[in-house]
Parts: structure tokens; C-alpha cells; sequence
């Protein structure tokens, strides 16, 4: 048993720290320390960085023009990014499409899409949900019906994220109507330029534009942007389902985020005292840093598991529903620190110059009602506890 | 030992059902509540004709209810439609008014608008660490301080402000075109705002006025309790049908097992909501009501966070959507705690009796 | 709205605690209130001492030989025994077989079954359980064959709570072997001295003898111990399940354990100061207090309720869930109280003389662990649950 | 970064686990921990010779283990099967001769049992209230007070007391002989004492033993964390059995979505724990040990709590019963929180460090 870096991982660490020193605009991590919403921009400035030196595409093996880095390297990457309140990189076209067409695609698939995602020049968004089908991916609806060298896509996608910001979108889209309802799943890559594609977006609980509504009418879309087989759809969404994500547990961003709630407890009062000083804040607090300090390494063992074995195990599920109440108990903290000034609905306030609450914090309430959603997308908690009931527990 | 409404009061919940039912439907109050000045002036006189403000004050003070059942009763329903309109402020005003013995009529009638001001940033809970300060000048009064999260300060005509006069307690009375209102939108609708004062001046309504200051809070506190049960009972029905008619891998999702013990526990949590309501009412103005009062917060600001956050998750990304009206509902019943001392606070509260 | 007592029943609740200050006996009080397990003896001289009051069938009306109480008054009754440290009255002649000979039984059945439970004559237990049945009664595999004039008994019965003090067992057996599983079931009531019957403890988790093992090998039962007619036992038992038990929230017992709690707090030390005013310790009492006072008004609305309507309702499962949760917190921070001296196993410490504990504390592991069984038997939480899903929610 | 045990420490933790699985069945395992004098000599002696105890003594001292790693392989075979051998007091009492540079020969040959004696009723988990005074009297010693809670204690040859020496903190050794030692079998088995100290002599061992007795403790709770994942572990492997097996209504009861849910929280929470103890073995001995073994002992008080109840609950009846061994893995998960510094006290210990 051994839990320190090697001195490799430690010097990579170093330059990593260096790398943000350096390269990451203020403005940019400002906007993530505040937690106000992110613009396009701000995204693509920072993916455009990243992908000067070559670590955009952090999961990417070096044969494609990935970095090649190990687990741990990942690991490491993603607490100090978060560590130098760098952005998340947006992972549809990355950590997603990537992989998929790395191991489903064809040599001119593999030719024409990856460079324009290393290089940030695509943004690419993601067709998976749609209205009434939500977890359950194989009773979707939208249509692909096969008319000479295209398909002519029909249907409705959504929660598509960021998609406002995209220029390419990956869909599963239903190409047989016979037969069990999983093995009638194609996947396609569709160009928002096409005639027939309309983004409306959705507006969040607390008031954030994230996510859309894509509506597809008689959308032509080439017969050669069928990724893998026809029909082979399913496949490929099981395979991303399970595919590692290393930052699945949000390790960095908890690790940031209860840094920031200390500094928040000490310098907001309670009865004449330094909140963190109040014993049932301070018992969240230390509670939660607990499981936290308990994540970490469960995250890391898990890690160490999937280098040896070669893939993630199911396990991925545990980190996925525990770091998403780590992170939700933390925004929570987060935002009842503030009490009564935790209120003012961010750009509802008549003298905009007027400062209300600490520094930092005015968005606290927006984020906690904002993160709700990651125990509900990407795969629910209920969802995760189904999948570690079949695999793990075998019932 | 009886556990229903009189029939005056089941006529007053009947009429402001009613009337809220018609009048806020969710875009109505969406849109009140969001849009400066967050609140609908008109509707707030209406109300004030159909009597809900006049049923916050008691008949000495020239009201017809002012008891802790006239308050849930008229909060649990402004609760279950989101109801944005300041009478927060105006229960609070009465009280404070009645212990000065001052007139209310124009309370009562609606014409005047009051709010109080009492957080203030590092205190946002506990009156007794107030630095705003009071000071006499040639027979009447300059205030200097900051006070933060004045519900309905937005609107106000007048504000009821807490400050220090030689170390004690005092209440003032500030005009509200004589200070600095920065009004604001809450993050779960409605609006309240941030008072600065500089030398502004204000007339004495109380001194010594610690009593009078724990029964507005008392009263404000029993408001909030109720108001999150209607807003959890509301939550709680659209739930239920949710779980009803939306069917995932071919059934309706209200037949999964772990989907219906969690909301049994709900419903639990709302019935044992209910029921501190029901105690914190009938303490309203005895000895224990601080006490009595503190615990149905506490209570209530935890049933309110679970039904919130059981909602959202079970109802997955829609609930996530500003259109569906149970974020709304979720928001109001998780920063209902933020308002006049929340769960950690008032268990404090309790936590203290322990040691005398 | 109104929830004081009215004059009556102030006065009722006066009579009560005089009866008690002026009846119950010190050794019997005593033992309650240490949590030591209950002898037999004890428990039948408690129970003589009501009887000669005429109070120990507090839910039978006066025609049967009851008080007559309402609803309240048996609240009031229930929270001041407790009060008292008074013991509880064993249930299953009482507040089961009582009820149901007056609703199933014929005149005979009730003139000689009632009489000698009112008088504490009969010390009646519970055979309804099985191995291997738990909650799901329909299931039931105990026979009971006709054979002329008599019911011939062979099976096995488990949990029967203090049946070794016990002199009959009423029983639900099968008499129809084809059909659904409800439709042949059997109330019976037999003489535990028959012939056939052999009974054996089953020790518990914290080392008591409190339920029991029955096995029946061709137990001749005469016919006329049948409760209503042959095959009504699944009414029968469905009607004993939503029989109202005013004191199934156990309110009197948890608030009488949480003025002990807050005792023991005072006089426990921690860092050189009581228990009390540790913070973490006071936070945990004052949100079980907070819990408890809610479900008092709970329990009162739901009995207001049930007098409207003459029956209780299904809420009456939120009282059990809830009731346990409360009742189980209390005993945990009993044991939690007491840190290392909650380890000595009561009866082997080898100087039985050496106080090792503060004073009526030494049982307060054993109770905890004991006390882990409301939330399992008499329907566990999870049926409760689906309970409540059925007849509340509807789904 | 390596989380695979070395090959020594693997054929340790396998021998061990060889050994109890065969020597410990639950009833052989009840009987002895239950009946005087709540151990079994003749298997201590076997386990000394094992090399267990010397596992648990670093090589300096003469043993060929005492690291972190070496410890929690130990406790966690020992908890899996609820030995109830006094393996606790004899790593305890090595930390504290180890300070002292005492001979540890017969502690690692196990031909004298060692226990130590900490708490005391008013200062269970907190030395710095410890009441137990040595006053010198010619180059020797005499102890005044009471220890509760001698883990071991019962059948110890030695005890090492924490007492105050001029105010300050300082370890003695005391034969059982010599002392008033009351045996008692503990509610989840195994043997503790009551030692009360009347002018019982004592040979000095250490004094301003301040961070000596923190090793000790540390290394303790490392222990109780340890042993804990190992009756967690076991505890899952039994309800995993009884889920697939039990039928109810006529399907297995793992079937019902309720408990599985349930029990995939209980294993999130045995791979929480098992981190813990690989977060808490790599720190013993390092500068922060005791606030990362005080973190490691909340989580997993918390969580045996967990597994306890839940593990209980979702058997029903079946495990309140003495016969099945469950009953016996929850009462020492769940007793095993009292010793050497509860949930609460170690949460403190991590929110004190907020202060600071």
C-alpha cells in the first residue's frame, strides 16, 4: 500500500500547477470562483488554451493527440484545474464523441472529426433524451428513415447541453420499428447548419440558460455520418455509459468548493462569532469533509482498479451517486451560510452597484438549486443504484 | 380537545382559496414575482378589500383575527399559489404597532404598506447582536446602520426598523422615501430589500422593546411554518399525480418501490408539519411560544428541505425546468429557511433551554 | 381549533395519577424504569392491581366490562403510565383477543373468554407468526384437520412474545388447502396445556427471553374454539391489524425516555462539563424532542379523527413508522450517553456489587438493541410503507 | 500510488483469516466470548505464536511489524470473525512501551497480556480530564482513582494507567495482582475491566506522556476502524445471502427495489470505510495521524451504525435473535463506536481544528 505520488506524478503535478500559473486569464477563473453562468465564450477560450498545449483532449490516447496519460495523471489534472477555478472542459465532443469515434468510427470518420475537436474549432452537443423517455433510452422516438444516401431525421432531443453554443450535434435516432425496441438504435452525427434543426432553449430552476430543446423536421443528414453499424446505436450508448470518466466522482470540485465554504464560514458572523465557529455548521462542515476525505480515496482505488484491469468496473456507479451528495451537501452548506442574504435573485436587484453579500458568494443559492441536477442527469442516482444492484450486488 | 376551524376562519381560508386559486395561476405569479416591483399593487388592494390583511390583526388593534389560527390559516394558503404579496411585513408591522398601541387602520385598509427591517448582515438571526443605531436629535431620531432582507421593502410605504438607542432595543419608524431602498427580486420570487441608513430620520415607535420584537418574530416565524405547509402540500399533490400518469420502461414510476416509501416519508414529514403549525398557533402569545414556536421551524425547515430536494430528484429534469411549478414550490420551501432564523438557528434555540 | 383538555378530562387525568401515586408499587416502578427484562410475576401483579380498579381493558367498552374511555382519555392514561414508569399492559388477551371475540366471537365464546381476561385470570399469547412467514401471513402453514368434533393442530408458530407466562394461545391455522392462500385461514383458540404443545425460547440480540418458539404435534383443539366461522381468519387478522391501538405512536413511553435521556445528560460529564451542553450531544436531544413534540399532535389529531369517524384510519402507520423512529433515536442516545460504560453485559460483571454506571442506566445498551424490534414486528416499517402506498397515496 | 498489500503482509492477513475462520465459528466464538473469562488462553497463545501480536510491534521493538498496514490486516481479519482475543490492549500498550523504550519480549511472545487504562466514567475519551493521580513515594509509586473500560483487562497481567503526575500526564505500570481489577463480559463479547486504583503501587513508565498516549490512541482507533470494515464486510456477505434467498410473498426479498437500494448505500459505505482505513494506516506516525484516524473514526462509526441497523432491519426478525450471528456482528459494530472516542467526540476533534 502505497498513497503518495511517484515522483513522476508529482512532477507532472508541478507542471500542471505551472501550466495554470501562467496560462489561465483571471476573468476566466473570476467567472468560475463567482459561479455566475458561463458563456460561450469563456468555454471556447479556455478549450482553445488547453488545446495549445496539447490537453484538451485529457482521455485521449497519444495515437489520436491525446496527452496518453494515466488515470492518476488525469486524476491529478482534474483537482488542479479545479484547485485554479478553471472551467469544466465540455465534455460532449472530448470525453464522449471522442472515445466513440475512436473505436466505432471509420478511418474518414476518425480523419475529418477528432482533429476539429482537439484543435476546439467543433463544439458538439448531445441528442440523447428525449420528452417522456428520460433514463430510459430505448423507448426514444426520433425517426431516421433511410431515402437514398440520407437519412431524414424527425423527432425532438432534449436537455441538450450547451447546445446553444454548439455547431454539431451526435444523436441516437430510432432506424428499425420491428423488433425489440434496443437493437432499432442507430447513432448519427448531424450538422446544426442542416435546414430543419431548431434549438429552443430551456430555462433552469434557477434561471440559467444550460440546456435545449432540439426539434428536427425532414432533416436530411448524409448516409455516411452513421456512426458503426446501422442499428448498432444501442451498442455504442452502453459503451459510453460505462466508459471511464475519471472526474465521474468530482473530486476537484468538491475539494475547491469546501476550501471556499471554509473561507465563507470564517468570514461570515453568527452571534457575534466567525460562523465556522457555530458547532452545528462546523459539524456539517467536518462532516462532510470526512466524506470527502473518504472520496478521495475511494476515488483514487478505483483508479488504481481500472489501470490494472484495463476499463472501469461497475464501481463507477458508487463514485458517481456518493460525489454527487458530497458536492450537493457542500453547495447546500454553501448557501445556508449566507442566511437571509443568500436571497437576491442575481440580476434582479434595482441598484446593481450595491454589494449584499460576501465576496464571491452572490450566485450560492443559484448553484445550489443549479446542482440538484447532478443527482438526476447523466444517469440518475436511482438509475446508478439500479445498475450497481445487477452488477454488484448480483439480485 | 378539537382540531377543526371555526366557521368563520373556514370561510376566510374558502375565500382566499378561492381568490388565489383565479388569480395566481402559475405564469400570473411567475410574472409578479419576478418583474419589478414584484407584486401586484392591484391584487394586494383587492386582498386588503376581501380582508386578509385585516385578518392578521387582532380586534383590539382594529383587525378581526390576529390569533395564531387567522395566521396559518392565511398563510398556509398564500403558501400553496406562491402568493408574492408583502403581508409578511404587514403581520410583523401589527405586531410591533400593537405593542406601541399605535393605530393600524391603515394596515388594516391596505393603504399603507409596511415591512420591517431586523437582519442585518451579521446578524442575520439574533436582534441582540444589532449595530444599527438610533440616535436623539431635538426630539426625534437619526438611524445609521444597514438592515438586510426586508421582506417587502421593495413596495413599502413604510419600514419598522430595529436599531439600538443607548444599547437597548428600539423600534422606528422610517418613511420609506426618506432612506435608501435598494429593492430586489428573490431567487424564489418576490421581493424584499436592502435598507441603508445614513442619518436617516425616523420617528420612535417602542423602546425597550425586546418583547415586542420576539412576538413579531414569533408571528412571522408561525407565518413562514404555514406558508411552507401549503407550499409542501402543494408539492406534494403535484408529486403524487406525477407518480400517477408518467410511465418510464413501460409503467407508471409511482410503481417502484423506492419511489413510494420515500414519498410516504414525505407525506409523514408534512403531517408532522401540520401538526407543529397546529402547536405553534395555539402557543402564539403564551410564555412557551418562542420556545413552542423555534421547534415547529426547525421542524418544518427540514420537512421543507426534504420535500424540495425529494421532488426535484424524483421528478427528474423537469422539475430542473423554471416551467414546471414545482421548482418554483422547491425554491420557496428551501429559502423559506433562510428567512427569520433558520433550522441551525432555531434549534440553537432549543439546544439553550437544556442549560438554564 | 383547540388542543387543551377539556375540565373532564383534566379531571381524568388527575384520578390517574392519583391511582398511581397511590397504587403502583415502588419494586414495580423500579424495574421499569432500570429497562431489566420483566418477570412474569410483575407483570401480573400489575396487571391484578388495574383489573381490581377495573382498568386494565382500556379500550373495551363498558358492555364488555371496559372503562368505556374515549380515545383521549386513553391517551391520557397511556402518557401517564409512562409517566409512572408504570409497565405496559400485554397486549394480546387485552387489546387483541378482547376486541375480536367481541366482534367475531358467539355469546358463549364471550362469556367465558371476556371475563377471565378482564380479571387477569388468562394470560393469552399470540400464535400468528411462522418461520419463514414474517409479514406475509397469507403464506401461513400450521394445519388445523377436522376430525369429528375436533381440530387436529400441527405446525409450528415463532415470536410468540412471553408465551412461557402464557396458559392459551389463540392461533391462525389453515383449514382450506386449495384456493387462494386468504381463504383458509382459521381463527383458533387453544388451551396451552394440551397435549402436543411444546413451547422454547428464543433468546434475543441483547439476551433475553422475551418471544418464544411454538410447535404443535397433534393438538386436538375442540371445534368450538373457532372464532366466527371457518376460513374468516384472514378478516379476522385484517381487522386486528387496522384495530385501533391508541398508543401504537408510544408517545407516553417516548416521552417518559426522553426526560431520562436529558437527566442522564445532566449527569454525565464530557471535556469537564455535562453531557448536555456538548453540542453535538443537545443538538441530537433537541431534534428528537422537536419530533416528539410534533408527533404528540399528530397522535392527538389522528385519535380527534378516529372519534369523528368512529374507526381509525391507515394514518395510523405513519404514527408506528414515525413512532419507532423517535422511540429508537431516544434509546440510541441512551446508549451513546454513556460511551464506555454502556459495554458491561448486565449480569457478568464478576463483582456484581460495582456500580459501573450511573444510576438506571445499566441496561441502556441492551435496551437499544432490544428496542431495534419495533421497527420489525407487529408489521415492519417497510409493510407500514406499503401500507401507505395502497391506501394513502394510491399508487 | 499502490494499493495492493505487500506479499508479507498478504500471507499475514491470509494465515490469520485461515486461522479464525477455522477456530472461530460464531457459536465456539459466543461461548467464549461470553463465558469467563471472555477469551480463550489456549487460542491467544496459538495466535501469539503466529506471530500476530509481533505483527503488531515494529521491528525496533522486537516485533516485525507495527506499521499502519500491519494493523489494520490484523483487526480486520480479527473483526470479520469478532475475535475476542485482547489484541487491542496489547497494541496499545506496545505504542506506549515502544516511548519508552521499554523490553517488549514478552508482549510479542504473548506470555504476559498486556492492557491499558484510559478512560475514566467523567472522561471517557478525553485524558486531558483525567482524574487518576500517581503521587511518588520513595522511587516508587501509588496510583489513586478508577479506570472504566480496560479493554482486556480482565484476564491482563499488566495494565499501564494513564494518571497525572503533578498535573501532568504520565503512564505507570500496575500488576493486575497488586490492583482491584472487576472483569465483565461486554455486551458484544469479550472481556474489559473496571480497575479501581486505591494506593496501588505502579512503576513509572513515562511521564509528559502526552504524545505517546496519542499514539496509543491513534493506533487503537486504527484498530476499532479496521476491525469494524471486517464486521461490516461480513455482515454485508450474510445479508447478501439472506436477500437472495429469503422469500416473501413468494419472491426472494432482494427483489424489492427498496432493499436493494438500501443496500447499495450500505456497500457505498463499506468502500468509504475501507478507504478510511487505507487513509488512516498510511498516516500513523505521521504529523497529522490523529486528525486523519479521528476523520477515519467518524466515517466508519457512522457507517457501522449503518450497517447495524439497516443489516438488522432488512432481516427482520431472524437477526434479533441470539442464533444468528448478524445479531452478534451489529452489537459489536455498533459498541465498538464507544470505545476510545465516539462519532461525536471525533467529530469535534475535526471541527476544533477549524478553530485554530
Amino acid at each position: 500500500m502505497d498513497l503518495t505520488y511517484s515522483d513522476a506524478e508529482l512532477a507532472f503535478q508541478q507542471e500542471v500547477r505551472d501550466f495554470f500559473e501562467a496560462n489561465l486569464p483571471m476573468h476566466i477563473s473570476d467567472a468560475v470562483r463567482s459561479g455566475a453562468e458561463m458563456t460561450g465564450e469563456l468555454y471556447q477560450e479556455y478549450h482553445r488554451i488547453l488545446s495549445a498545449k496539447g490537453w484538451l483532449a485529457t482521455t485521449w490516447p497519444k495515437e489520436y493527440g491525446g496527452p496518453g496519460w494515466t488515470p492518476v495523471e488525469r486524476h491529478i489534472f482534474d483537482v488542479e484545474s479545479s484547485r485554479y477555478n478553471a472551467p469544466r472542459i465540455v465534455p460532449f465532443g472530448l470525453a464522449m464523441l471522442g472515445p466513440v469515434i475512436q473505436k466505432f468510427g471509420n478511418d474518414r470518420q476518425k480523419a475529418e472529426v477528432l482533429p476539429r475537436i482537439l484543435s476546439a474549432e467543433d463544439w458538439w452537443c448531445q441528442g440523447y433524451s428525449e420528452p417522456g423517455a428520460g433514463s430510459d433510452l430505448a423507448s426514444l422516438k426520433t425517426r431516421a428513415d433511410r431515402d437514398g444516401d440520407h437519412y431524414v431525421v424527425n423527432g425532438q432531443k432534449t436537455w441538450t447541453t450547451l447546445g446553444q453554443y454548439a455547431n454539431k450535434i451526435f444523436c441516437l435516432v430510432r432506424t428499425k420499428f420491428d423488433g425489440k425496441p434496443q437493437e432499432g438504435i442507430s447513432f448519427l452525427l448531424i450538422d446544426l447548419d442542416t435546414p430543419g434543426i431548431e434549438m429552443r432553449p430551456i430555462r433552469l430552476i434557477e434561471g440559467g440558460h444550460e440546456v435545449n430543446e432540439v426539434f428536427f423536421t425532414d432533416v436530411r443528414v448524409p448516409v455516411e455520418n452513421l456512426v458503426g453499424e446501422e442499428n448498432l446505436g444501442w451498442t455504442i450508448a452502453k459503451f459510453l455509459l460505462t466508459h471511464e470518466r475519471t472526474g465521474i466522482a468530482g473530486v476537484g470540485i468538491s475539494m475547491q468548493a469546501l476550501e471556499e465554504l471554509k473561507a465563507l464560514g470564517r468570514s461570515v458572523k453568527r452571534n457575534g462569532k466567525p460562523l465556522i465557529e457555530d458547532p452545528l455548521f462546523a459539524a456539517r462542515v467536518a462532516r462532510v469533509e470526512i466524506d470527502l476525505e473518504a472520496m478521495k480515496i475511494t476515488n483514487l482505488r478505483m483508479l488504481f482498479q481500472a489501470q490494472k484491469q484495463g476499463h472501469p468496473g461497475p464501481e463507477t456507479s458508487i463514485l458517481k451517486i456518493k460525489g454527487t451528495q458530497i458536492n450537493q451537501e457542500i453547495r447546500d452548506l454553501a448557501r445556508r451560510a449566507l442566511g437571509p442574504v443568500a436571497a437576491p435573485f442575481p440580476g434582479h436587484v434595482t441598484d446593481g452597484n450595491l454589494v449584499l453579500s460576501p465576496p464571491d458568494s452572490q450566485n450560492n443559492a443559484a448553484r445550489y438549486f443549479n446542482n440538484r441536477k447532478t443527482s438526476i442527469f447523466g444517469g440518475s442516482n436511482e438509475i446508478q443504484r439500479n445498475i450497481l444492484t445487477k452488477t454488484m450486488l448480483e439480485l | 380537545m378539537n382540531f377543526d376551524l371555526t366557521e368563520d376562519r373556514q370561510m376566510l381560508a374558502d375565500t382566499l382559496r378561492r381568490y388565489l386559486a383565479e388569480q395566481y395561476d402559475i405564469e400570473t405569479r411567475n410574472k409578479l414575482a419576478y418583474d419589478a416591483p414584484f407584486h401586484s399593487a392591484e391584487k394586494w388592494s383587492e386582498m386588503a378589500e376581501l380582508g386578509i390583511a385585516g385578518a392578521l390583526v387582532t380586534e383590539e388593534n382594529g383587525g378581526f383575527g390576529g390569533q395564531g389560527f387567522d395566521i396559518s390559516v392565511v398563510f398556509e394558503a398564500l403558501g400553496r399559489t406562491l402568493c408574492p404579496e408583502p403581508f409578511l411585513g404587514a403581520l410583523m408591522a401589527s405586531r410591533l404597532l400593537g405593542a406601541a398601541g399605535a393605530d393600524q387602520e391603515s394596515l388594516v385598509d391596505g393603504s399603507v404598506r409596511y415591512a420591517v427591517g431586523i437582519s442585518e448582515i451579521d446578524a442575520p438571526y439574533d436582534v441582540a447582536f444589532t449595530e444599527t443605531t438610533a440616535t436623539a436629535t431635538d426630539g426625534t431620531y437619526v438611524l445609521n446602520g444597514r438592515k438586510s432582507a426586508v421582506y417587502g421593502g421593495q413596495v413599502a410605504d413604510v419600514i419598522l426598523v430595529v436599531a439600538k438607542l443607548d444599547g437597548k432595543l428600539g423600534v422606528f419608524s422610517v418613511k420609506a422615501a426618506d432612506a435608501n431602498v435598494v429593492g430586489y427580486a428573490m431567487i424564489d420570487g418576490a421581493g424584499a430589500a436592502e435598507l441603508v441608513l445614513d442619518n436617516t430620520p425616523a420617528e420612535l415607535v417602542l423602546t425597550g422593546a425586546d418583547a415586542a420584537i420576539q412576538d413579531a418574530l414569533n408571528a412571522g416565524r408561525l407565518a413562514l411554518c404555514a406558508e411552507a405547509v401549503g407550499a409542501m402540500e402543494a408539492t406534494y399533490e403535484i408529486l403524487l399525480d406525477y407518480l400517477k400518469t408518467r410511465k418510464q420502461f413501460g409503467v407508471a414510476i409511482g410503481k417502484f418501490q423506492v419511489l413510494q416509501h420515500r414519498t410516504v416519508d414525505l407525506l409523514t414529514e408534512i403531517e408532522q408539519s401540520r401538526s407543529m403549525v397546529v402547536g405553534a398557533a395555539a402557543a402564539l402569545g403564551d410564555d412557551d411560544a418562542a420556545l413552542k414556536i423555534a421547534m415547529a421551524k426547525n421542524l418544518i425547515g427540514r420537512a421543507a428541505r426534504q420535500v424540495a430536494e425529494e421532488a426535484i430528484q424524483m421528478h427528474g429534469g423537469i422539475a430542473m425546468t423554471w416551467e414546471y411549478a414545482v421548482s418554483h414550490l422547491a425554491k420557496r420551501l428551501i429559502m423559506l429557511d433562510h428567512q427569520l432564523g433558520d433550522t441551525d438557528h432555531c434549534l440553537t434555540e432549543v439546544m439553550n433551554s437544556y442549560a438554564a
